[in-house]
């Protein structure tokens, strides 16, 4: 299991080779990789991402050991990023090795869910015209009953 | 005394990220009220609780969890992570 | 879109960063990657898989335009390899980008479940002991229903 | 004439990967009758239709398609891609 909270750029490309070669056993590789995104007025100047240090590698390993051992995972990667972030940066990706596609695919959604709403990362988003928190969605707390 | 973080806005209308206070409350929620007793910038980030998140040594729990031995208790906006 | 039927392999990590480059609009990419996996007496040799050259491309191409309709894709890019591949090899990918992870997440799900089952692909595995064509899964026919 | 395609274990038991058929069929049925009563190599691969799947003009059809003015007709067992 590889965990890594960081300030720094990541390389999706080597990050997802590198994965799925330590895995050739495992058949299915699946990742997620979320990116800054403008809004539609296209006014964004950065996103600045907080974080508990201390406790978010804490959480991010706990909600990835959860992963592994639910679906049976041949393993499960979580790199996320905080500090200053433009517009298109890579924010974090996950990625889920396993034997089976629906068991890879399942527990990357298990991953996101909980990291979008459990893992101590808050988002402020500075605009054209001022500073604003990001607030967390309504649809992101729902989406955690799935897996109850 | 224990330490006391502060996340987000809640860092941000509090003013300082971290502070270690001197108290005798066996809750976060009695913990809320002593500081919420202290000052107007307290009672203003404490004003609705339901808005918020608490962590007590890390791990995210509920405001009527005991604090007792604890070394640190963090308040914070719901998580905005992924 | 990109779909590629090819016997060369493919670099996952350029794929994959050529893909979420071209789409810093979306906000999220996932990606699956199928391999070649040995069985678990370790005997598969290789493992040859024949196409339908013509009708190949134009399946991939028939679905992978329908999830981007369906799932309002920004984009979404299918490999598939022929020929000869051992066990470790990558076989296929896909990935798609939207501006929501869940449709990022089921538009992927959709992509690889009609691959499985709808696109002209065989495999055959050649074993220590013989060679024997890949039945198909009862599992994955079952799995389109969830799309109708 | 139609060009008339085989794939996977099809294509191993009939011995050749594609060829021309002269052929008054007007359905893929029709025409699967025709090939398996010309010889055993025939009637073996063709033995169990609920077994294989066809392609009229590379696109999933069922036995009871017609395959009037037709270019090309596929026959394989079920798809294993992915």
């Amino acid at each position: 299991m590889k965990i890594s909270v960081q300030s720094e750029a990541f390389d999706l490309g080597a990050e997802s080779t590198a994965f799925a070669q330590g895995h050739q056993d495992q058949g299915a590789i699946v990742t997620f990789t979320g990116i800054v995104r403008d809004n539609p007025e296209g006014t964004l100047q950065k996103m600045t991402i907080e974080h508990y240090p201390g406790m978010t590698e804490k959480a991010l390993s706990e909600i990835a050991a959860q992963a592994v051992e639910r679906w049976s995972l041949g393993d499960a990667l979580v790199i996320h990023r905080y500090g200053d972030l433009a517009p298109g940066e890579m924010i974090m990706m996950v990625a889920t090795a396993s034997r089976h596609r629906k068991n890879a695919f399942e527990a990357a959604e298990y991953l996101m869910d909980y990291l979008k709403s459990r893992a101590p990362f808050w988002k402020k988003e500075f605009l054209k015209d001022g500073a604003e928190w990001v607030d967390a969605k309504q649809e992101d707390e729902d989406s955690l009953t799935r897996w109850e | 005394m224990v330490d006391v973080l502060y996340f987000a806005w809640v860092r941000e209308r509090i003013g300082v990220p971290k502070e270690s206070v001197e108290t005798s409350a066996s809750t976060v929620a009695d913990l809320v009220t002593e500081l919420s007793a202290r000052e107007e910038r307290y009672a203003a980030a404490f004003a609705d609780i339901s808005a918020l998140r608490v962590a007590v040594d890390q791990e995210l729990t509920e405001f009527d969890a005991s604090i007792k031995g604890a070394r640190e208790v963090a308040f914070f906006p719901p998580m905005t992570g992924g």
